[in-house]
């Protein structure tokens, strides 16, 4: 695929509405993807991160609003029409293919393939079966730096919380994407492994241009790869910016980051003279300021 | 316990196995005579070739729910269409019909589907307050018109010779070409339902395809000008040659004689023999296909469908097509069924279309066979075929066994003489007894 | 223009008998709700218990009045009522043992259940066969009518009469008292939630401390004694016939389906949206516009009753269209 | 302390073919917070569900307050006194808030509104939804209503797979704080990580779990100073 | 010789109610030949029974085909139902050339179908009964009637040869409706049957079926109180399930004059059933002419006794009643001819089924009398 000029944009994202009934899940949010960054998504639980996913990968339909990708309105579109234009997503809650392989899962992904139309699968078995290898070549690489392999036979309904994740995201690494929704790909995945998965997403997007666009609890993992980093809350952008200034951001911390991170930056400021260069920040002291805290939700101090 | 289902090993020997076994059961209820087992192979060929079709149903049905999980419940109607196939591709013109109200009739159908599509186009192209009364409208005026056009026509036809036709009449073609003739009435039925319907899920479908089922069944009882109704049409031809026949050809009865059989037997044997090569070849047939789509890339997209639908439409799976798809050719598998069915009974009669027999008895099959393979739905269907039929002998079997120990009296007699009614405990107990030991199935899915 | 009469003809042909058929289904397709809603499988030997705990009661109420027993204007089979759901309920509860706990502890997919569900239907529908035969039986003693068509006309002067059968009346008030009762037990009770949890999460219901062969057995315990009063109060109505219990099964389904299956208030609603649609779209208006002055051709019947079967399902399409898990947003596996 | 609370010994088990449990080994006192970490399919969760009575083990013991329990079924087990909370399918999804938390109080006699209290007053988020089906929350308020479900059970061991996946910082910083509150009042807690630094600065003991087996068991301390397991499985 | 007789009815299905009474019926015949020892030189006669379900092709053909191929039945007392007879006659019956005949299938198109002499049957065609039932609801001075029928050949055609034959002779039938047999509510058939209106119904349907659920929400509704009730009504069901509320009604259903039927039913009762239940007559006289003819041919062969069948049933000869199977036999065996009048005063007439005697009932009393014979 043709790599995009950095400084595009790829999504924008105007105005957008989602509603539950009477609930604003989603309450006039507005934002924009550069082409060629990994932007990060951030905001308490419930801010309508997940809903704004949904809407433009369109799982929802908005009740008001557009989503345009690379100058084209895609809002509305199909799910399985946006996957042809490049748009690909994870499920914050894994959504494997329970009853197939895991490389089967991995197999299906590509679009396009000889094999999917039913006239081909009588006429043109030779042609399938070298699309076949090529796929299963693919998947076992993907499989391999997942460090999922040794379970490729197992179904994939009986993978642990952790693979299942990894999974979602291997399903992503299976075609060239122009730009790949990540929900929470962290959440039940160990850390060293999401080390590596991180430096697998900068690669991507160095290598091959993706575009990333990430929610994650983690901060850490946010602070080394986003920028820009955008903030939910309450269904609405609260802020936007690099992930240092997120991080000081009152607001931010009061909704979000909790007083944790008070205690955190300035053990990272320590810490950064201590060992001159820092991998990522050091989360850890939420058990100190929890433990020392008077029970009181944090964001009321 | 643990969270998932466990897929318990199934050695690859269970399918060559079990359908030798139930070649097993043909070969006996052919050659042995005896309390359980005719010893007719008349009985046994027939018995054969309604399994025939029945397997060939159960694949269309497995298609559905074995490859997506589309859960189909008015299968007796796409049979019924199917079989509406032969009685007008295949009987004998009825004299005068067409000439009654032919034309007018077709140009009522027209105007009827037209009304339908200006509907639709309607219902999309028109937004706003418009919207309601233009569809009212245009439903409202396309009705008169069908009305007017249809009734009068359909009074001449049915007027014509009404004690013994009534009805438009076939086009006297070969009835081999009825059978994907009446595939083809199903396909086109199964589009316009999944167009409409293909949106539910799971149980609602269900209820949704069961009342189409009977709402199809209904109009072929109703509607006398086209197969004469509950009337019934007989006498449908055949495509092979009638026993008399050859009973009266000098040659089969020498041969018949050679093979050591009265005439009539050996006639009625190779009739049916040639029926279940037919049948046979048109089953094998579409189970190469079957499986060689089943084994692809697009049998991996059926199935990631089936397992998930919402993940599959993210990874780029146009769900409600691939729906439509495996819909309309489940169903054309069903109706070509049907038309096989009706071409060996010789008869449409559509009061014999009732859902438990050909909706129920059929999903029975395909799940004791094994839903999502194709072997075991097969299988099953000749199976589960074989007792139903000899549910009839084995019941009051059983009920003799039982009620041997009792003293001869009121309560035996009356046990006795409810004996029939063992046929429905009989197969009871073999399906709970089948479940109960494979319950994915006698040939589950790989 | 005559007004009464034709308020009258209606009430008395199209009003009531729908309503108490509507009734009918509502008490049946309760039970398959429940069933569907907590065991989450479409139970097709509902129809066949209906029959089976008919069949018990129709013996009890002959034995009942062999000794002399009645209730007077009421029939006996009521004071018969609460035996026949106490046998059939220990036949349930056996067939539970004996078939679907295997499953359940399989943890099989559905529609291997509903499929172990046919296999029982068959098998009571013979036990019912063999236990009380293929006749027709009439059990119903007691007053036939509230009003009868000749008190009715004696009284008001009116030429339409209007009749209300004992049974439709029972029916009525018995599916109303049935739907508020489930519907406060399933929402209210501590048993009922239980229930609710775990249709929702069998492991988690397990860790919460719920034991779930006791929610089983309640459901089949619930859910027999509706099929078996449904049961009665239809054979009560109609006649019992072993074979008509088999066909009032799809109505009742189609009734659960419509409203929303799982839910009982779904259940009663789709039972009067069938029952209605069968008899309202298929009546012919001529009387009624008889009698309000107009003096109408043709029968003004939208569509002739061959078709009524047909007519309900095309509501129940179109109701499925518009809310795809019923009116009352039932669940689905 | 002669005996830990809970003893959990050379397990051995699995789901079919090939043993996930390979001789694991936990143990809790009363009043602990013992944390398992270790990489994706190690076996962690299949240890708590061995645990628990929801998997059959073929060798090894369960042992709670001395008792052997290895027997006794997943509600005989609720009934001794174990919560636990699964690492998914962890809600009752068309049940709502409220009506979770209640069921989480199923098999209490006494009076549970005050527990409930507690729960909304530490899970502010779920608490404006207590009327909402808790199938159409988000994520992160799906595992606070599944947490406050185990903490209104009252248990005397409380298991966690997970419980902080997907919540946001802020509430896994209070939601830490709850769990030490709650061991201080002599509950023991068995939890599974993946935010394992925090975790284990709060853990009395730590295990490292590597194909069903023990690798590492020390305090959470020490596990976290070890520069090994910092760098293998707690991501450097 | 053992001779083996099949016997093919709908023993489940809707109409197993009246399946055992002519089960019995034809068992009844059977034996009676079989005692009495006289059927070709002491042959015995055994039964063979086949559920044919009534309304499943498939499963009545494969029955039949045991009775035949594997059983070797040298006849057929039966099918029950019209389309499951014709699949059963047209696939097995002429093939291997097997008498069959029927109690029960009225349908006119059993009439013209190609039976190659095969088949008959012991009740009239309902073209016939049409007319009949006319003349007896005009001669009562009913000018005007709705009429329902089950959905089914037998009901669809006796209803269209009843309104054919009824508005010639200058009647008004207001409405002409189908029911289904065997569903949970009538309601909305009884509403639009009321609607139309008309002095009374005519029920074309089955006695325990959707016929006497479309009578019972009638009268409950109060919307007719006069119904005129053909063969498949008359029915000793009915009078129990109706007693005194059809003190109006009135019907006809094939059935002879005289003897014959009161012997038959004389005979029911010391077998131990209902000799009034519907063509269990029918069913009697079936098995009894297959035999006859048997004897008169000296052959059990059907493809030869097939052509004896029309002989022993009509004139001239002796009358043979029910329980005069022996002396039938007798006098064909000294080369005498018969003329077996049975339980139903059986005359066939071309091609080959009943010419149809009706005798005119009504229900005053609550009791089934007989009025009268056209
Ligand atoms: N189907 C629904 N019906 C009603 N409310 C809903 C529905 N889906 C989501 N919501 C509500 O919308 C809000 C936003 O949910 P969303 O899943 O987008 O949150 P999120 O930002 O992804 O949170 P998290 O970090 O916990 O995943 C939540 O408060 C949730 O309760
Ligand atoms: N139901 C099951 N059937 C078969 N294998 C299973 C099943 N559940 C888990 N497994 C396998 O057991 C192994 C351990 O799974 P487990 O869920 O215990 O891992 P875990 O340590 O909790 O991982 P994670 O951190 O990813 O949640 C995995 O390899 C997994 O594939
Ligand atoms: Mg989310
Ligand atoms: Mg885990």
């Amino acid at each position: 695929m043709q790599r995009m000029k950095l400084g595009s944009t790829m999504i924008q994202v105007h105005d957008l509405h989602k509603h539950f009934g009477g609930f604003r899940a989603v309450d006039g949010a507005s934002l924009t993807i550069e082409t060629g960054s990994i932007t990060g998504l951030i905001g308490p639980n419930g801010a309508g991160k997940s809903t704004l996913f949904n809407v433009i990968a369109g799982v929802l339909k908005p009740t008001a609003g557009r989503v345009t990708m690379a100058g084209e309105d895609i809002t509305g579109l199909p799910p399985h029409e946006l996957f042809h234009k490049g748009l690909l997503r994870t499920f914050q809650l894994a959504h494997e293919f329970s009853s197939m392989t895991v490389r089967e899962n991995l197999m299906m992904v590509p679009g396009g393939q000889c094999g999917e139309t039913l006239l081909n699968t009588w006429l043109r078995r030779g042609r399938i079966r070298e699309e076949e290898r090529a796929l299963r070549k693919k998947a076992d690489e993907v499989l391999e730096f997942l460090t999922i392999s040794h379970v490729a036979d197992e179904k994939a309904g009986n993978l642990s919380g952790g693979q299942k994740k990894l999974l979602e995201l291997g399903r992503t690494m299976m075609v060239d994407a122009k730009i790949v929704f990540l929900d929470e790909v962290g959440a039940g995945v160990n850390r060293t492994l999401l080390g590596t998965i991180g430096d697998a997403i900068v690669r991507l997007n160095k290598e091959r241009g993706y575009t990333f666009c990430v929610i994650e609890h983690d901060m850490d993992f946010i602070g080394r790869l986003c920028d820009p980093v955008i903030v939910m809350a309450a269904g609405k952008v609260l802020a936007q910016g690099s992930a240092d200034s997120i991080m000081k951001n009152e607001a931010v911390i009061e909704a979000y980051l909790g007083t944790g991170l008070k205690n955190k930056v300035a053990a990272e400021v320590a810490e950064e003279a201590a060992f001159g260069e820092s991998h990522g920040a050091q989360p850890g002291l939420g058990a100190e300021a929890g433990r020392g805290g008077d029970g009181k939700p944090a964001g009321e101090l | 316990m643990s969270n998932t289902r466990q897929a318990e090993a199934v050695s690859p020997w269970r399918a060559p196995v079990l359908f030798l076994i139930l070649a097993a059961l043909f070969l006996a209820e052919g050659s042995f005579r005896n309390a359980l087992f005719s010893g007719s192979w008349n009985t046994a060929l027939a018995i054969l070739n309604m399994g025939l079709i029945s397997a060939v149903m159960a694949l269309g049905v497995n298609m559905q729910w074995g490859y997506a999980g589309l859960f189909n419940a008015g299968v007796v109607g796409f049979l019924a269409l199917g079989g509406l196939a032969p009685v007008l591709v295949s009987t004998a013109p009825v004299q005068g019909a067409w000439a009654a109200g032919g034309p007018r009739l077709i140009l009522a159908l027209l105007v009827g589907l037209g009304t339908l599509v200006l509907a639709a186009q309607v219902w999309r192209r028109i937004s706003g307050a418009w919207r309601v009364p233009a569809l009212v409208a245009v439903l409202v005026a396309g009705f008169v018109a069908y009305r007017w056009l249809f009734d009068p026509a359909v009074m001449a036809i049915e007027a014509n010779n009404s004690a013994r036709a009534g009805n438009i009449g076939g086009l006297g073609w070969p009835v081999l070409l009825s059978w994907p003739v009446g595939a083809l009435f199903a396909a086109a039925a199964a589009w316009g339902v999944g167009k409409v319907a293909l949106g539910l899920r799971s149980d609602y479908l269900a209820i949704a395809t069961l009342g189409i089922g009977e709402i199809i069944v209904a109009v072929m009882r109703n509607e006398e000008w086209l197969s004469r109704g509950v009337k019934n049409v007989s006498g449908i031809p055949r495509p092979v040659p009638y026993e008399l026949d050859l009973q009266g050809n000098a040659d089969f009865v020498a041969r018949a004689a050679e093979w050591g059989m009265s005439p009539a037997v050996a006639s009625g044997v190779w009739v049916k023999l040639l029926y279940a090569g037919l049948f046979g070849a048109v089953l094998l047939a579409l189970i190469l296909l079957a499986e060689l789509a089943l084994k692809s890339p697009w049998g991996r997209m059926m199935r990631a469908i089936r397992d998930n639908e919402t993940a599959a439409e993210a990874m780029g799976k146009d769900v409600t097509r691939r729906h439509l798809q495996i819909f309309v050719i489940g169903s054309a598998v069903i109706g070509l069924a049907g038309a096989m069915m009706v071409t060996l009974d010789g008869l449409l009669s559509p009061n014999s279309f009732n859902p438990l027999r050909y909706t129920f008895l059929i999903w029975v099959m395909v799940i004791v066979g094994g839903s999502g393979n194709n072997w075991g739905a097969a299988l099953g269907a000749i199976l589960v075929w074989f007792l139903w039929i000899k549910a009839e002998v084995w019941g009051p079997e059983l009920m003799r066994l039982v009620t041997g120990p009792l003293p001869a009296g009121a309560l035996r007699d009356h046990l006795l003489g409810s004996a029939p009614h063992m046929r429905f405990i009989a197969l009871g107990l073999v399906l709970l007894l089948v479940l109960r030991f494979a319950p994915r199935g006698l040939v589950p899915e790989k | 223009m005559d007004m009464l009469n034709a308020l009258v003809a209606i009430l008395n042909f199209v009003v009531i008998p729908a309503a108490s058929y509507g009734a009918q289904l509502a008490l049946g397709a309760l039970g398959v709700t429940l069933i569907y809603g907590i065991l989450r499988f479409s139970n097709f030997a509902h129809g066949d218990t209906m029959a089976f705990g008919a069949a018990l009661v129709i013996l009890i109420t002959w034995g009942l009045q062999a000794i002399g027993i009645g209730l007077g204007p009421l029939p006996t089979a009521l004071l018969a009522l609460p035996f026949g759901i106490a046998l059939t309920a220990v036949f349930i509860l056996g067939t539970d043992r004996v078939v679907y706990r295997f499953y359940r502890s399989k943890r099989s997919a559905p529609i291997i259940l509903v499929m172990a569900s046919v296999g029982v239907m068959f098998i009571m529908n013979g036990l019912t066969r063999l236990i009380i035969g293929v006749d027709e039986i009439r059990f119903d003693d007691g007053a036939r009518f509230l009003v009868s068509v000749q008190q009715f006309r004696a009284w008001t002067g009116l030429s339409e009469g209007l009749s209300l059968r004992v049974s439709q009346a029972l029916t009525l008030v018995v599916t109303a008292l049935a739907c508020w009762a489930l519907f406060r037990f399933l929402n209210r009770s501590r048993a009922g939630k239980a229930m609710r949890a775990y249709s929702d999460n069998e492991d988690l219901a397990l860790l919460s401390g719920i034991d779930p062969e006791r929610v089983v057995r309640l459901t089949w315990l619930i859910a027999t004694a509706l099929a078996v009063t449904a049961g009665t109060l239809y054979g009560l109505d109609k006649s019992f016939k072993v074979f008509n219990y088999f066909q009032i099964l799809l109505p009742i389904f189609a009734a659960a389906i419509v409203g929303g299956l799982g839910n009982p208030l779904g259940a009663v609603a789709g039972g009067f949206i069938v029952a209605f649609s069968e008899v309202a779209v298929t009546y012919p208006w001529r009387k009624i516009a008889t009698y309000l002055g107009f003096e109408p051709q043709g029968l003004l019947q939208l569509l002739s009753t061959e078709y009524k079967f047909a007519v309900s399902f095309v509501i129940l399409i179109v109701v499925l269209l518009f809310r795809p898990t019923g009116l009352f947003r039932g669940k689905s596996v | 302390m002669a005996e830990p609370y809970l003893s959990a010994t050379d397990m051995r088990g699995g789901y079919g073919k090939a043993d996930i449990l390979n001789g694991c080994t936990l143990t809790v006192e009363r009043g602990q917070i013992a944390v398992i970490v270790g990489p994706n399919g190690a076996g962690k969760s299949t240890a708590m569900k061995a645990v628990f009575g929801m998997l059959a083990l073929r060798e090894g013991k369960v042992a709670l307050a001395g008792e052997d329990i290895t027997r006794l079924t997943p509600q005989e087990r609720v009934r001794k006194g174990m919560g636990f909370v699964p690492q998914t399918h962890n809600i009752f999804p068309t049940m709502t808030v409220e009506e979770n938390l209640e069921m989480g109080a199923f098999i209490r006699e006494d009076d549970y509104r005050d527990t409930m209290a507690q729960v909304y007053e530490l899970f502010p988020a779920v608490a404006d939804k207590r009327r909402q089906n808790a199938g159409e929350l988000s994520g992160g308020q799906r595992q606070q209503v599944a947490v406050g479900r185990a903490l209104m059970t009252r248990p005397s061991l409380l298991m966690l797979d997970e419980p902080t996946a997907g919540v946001s910082p802020i509430v896994m910083d209070e939601l830490f704080d709850r769990i030490i509150e709650v061991a201080r009042t002599g509950i023991s807690i068995l939890m599974v990580e993946q935010n394992a630094r925090q975790a284990l600065e709060i853990a009395d003991i730590g295990y490292v779990l590597v194909q069903g087996a023990n690798r590492y068991t020390d305090s959470g301390q020490a596990l976290l100073a070890d520069p090994e397991v910092r760098r293998t499985f707690l991501g450097g | 010789e053992e001779i083996k007789m099949g016997i093919s009815l709908g023993l489940t299905g809707p109409l197993e109610s009246i399946s055992p009474a002519m089960q019995k019926g034809a068992e009844l015949a059977m034996k009676e030949v079989s005692d009495s020892g006289k059927l070709l030189d002491g042959s015995t006669v055994t039964p063979v029974v086949a559920d044919n379900t009534c309304i499943d092709a498939a499963a009545s053909v494969a029955a039949v085909t045991r009775l035949v191929t594997a059983e070797g039945v040298k006849g057929v007392m039966g099918g029950m139902c019209s389309g499951e007879t014709i699949a059963s006659l047209e696939q097995v019956g002429v093939p291997q050339g097997v008498v069959m005949i029927s109690p029960s299938a009225t349908s006119p198109a059993l009439s013209t179908i190609d039976d190659k002499g095969f088949f008959f049957r012991t009740s009239p065609s309902d073209a016939r009964q049409g007319e009949v039932m006319a003349d007896i609801v005009l001669e009562r001075g009913i000018n005007s009637v709705a009429v329902t029928y089950t959905n089914n050949d037998y009901g669809k055609g006796l209803a269209d040869s009843f309104a054919d034959a009824y508005k010639a002779k200058g009647g008004t039938v207001t409405v002409v409706s189908a029911h289904d047999d065997g569903k949970a509510d009538y309601s909305a058939e009884v509403a639009a049957l009321a609607a139309a209106g008309g002095d009374a119904l005519v029920v074309a349907g089955y006695a325990d079926q959707g016929g006497s659920g479309v009578i019972q929400g009638s009268l409950d509704t109060g919307a007719f109180e006069v119904f005129v009730l053909p063969d498949g009504m008359v029915n000793n069901v009915l009078v129990e399930k109706f007693g005194t509320q059809l003190e109006n009604s009135f019907g006809q259903n094939p059935s002879a004059e005289g003897e014959g039927h009161d012997k038959f039913d004389a005979l029911a009762k010391e077998a131990g059933f209902d000799g009034t239940s519907a063509y269990a007559g029918e069913s009697y006289d079936a098995a009894a002419l297959m035999l006859l003819a048997m004897q008169a041919a000296k052959s059990s062969d059907p493809t030869v006794y097939k052509d004896k069948v029309m002989e022993v049933a009509n004139e001239p000869g002796e009358k043979i009643y029910p329980g005069e199977l022996a002396k039938g036999l007798e006098l064909l065996a000294a080369g005498q001819d018969i003329d077996y009048v049975g339980a139903t005063s059986v005359e066939l007439i071309e091609p080959g089924e009943s010419a149809g005697v009706y005798r005119e009932v009504d229900f005053k009393g609550g009791k089934l009398n007989v009025i009268g014979y056209r």
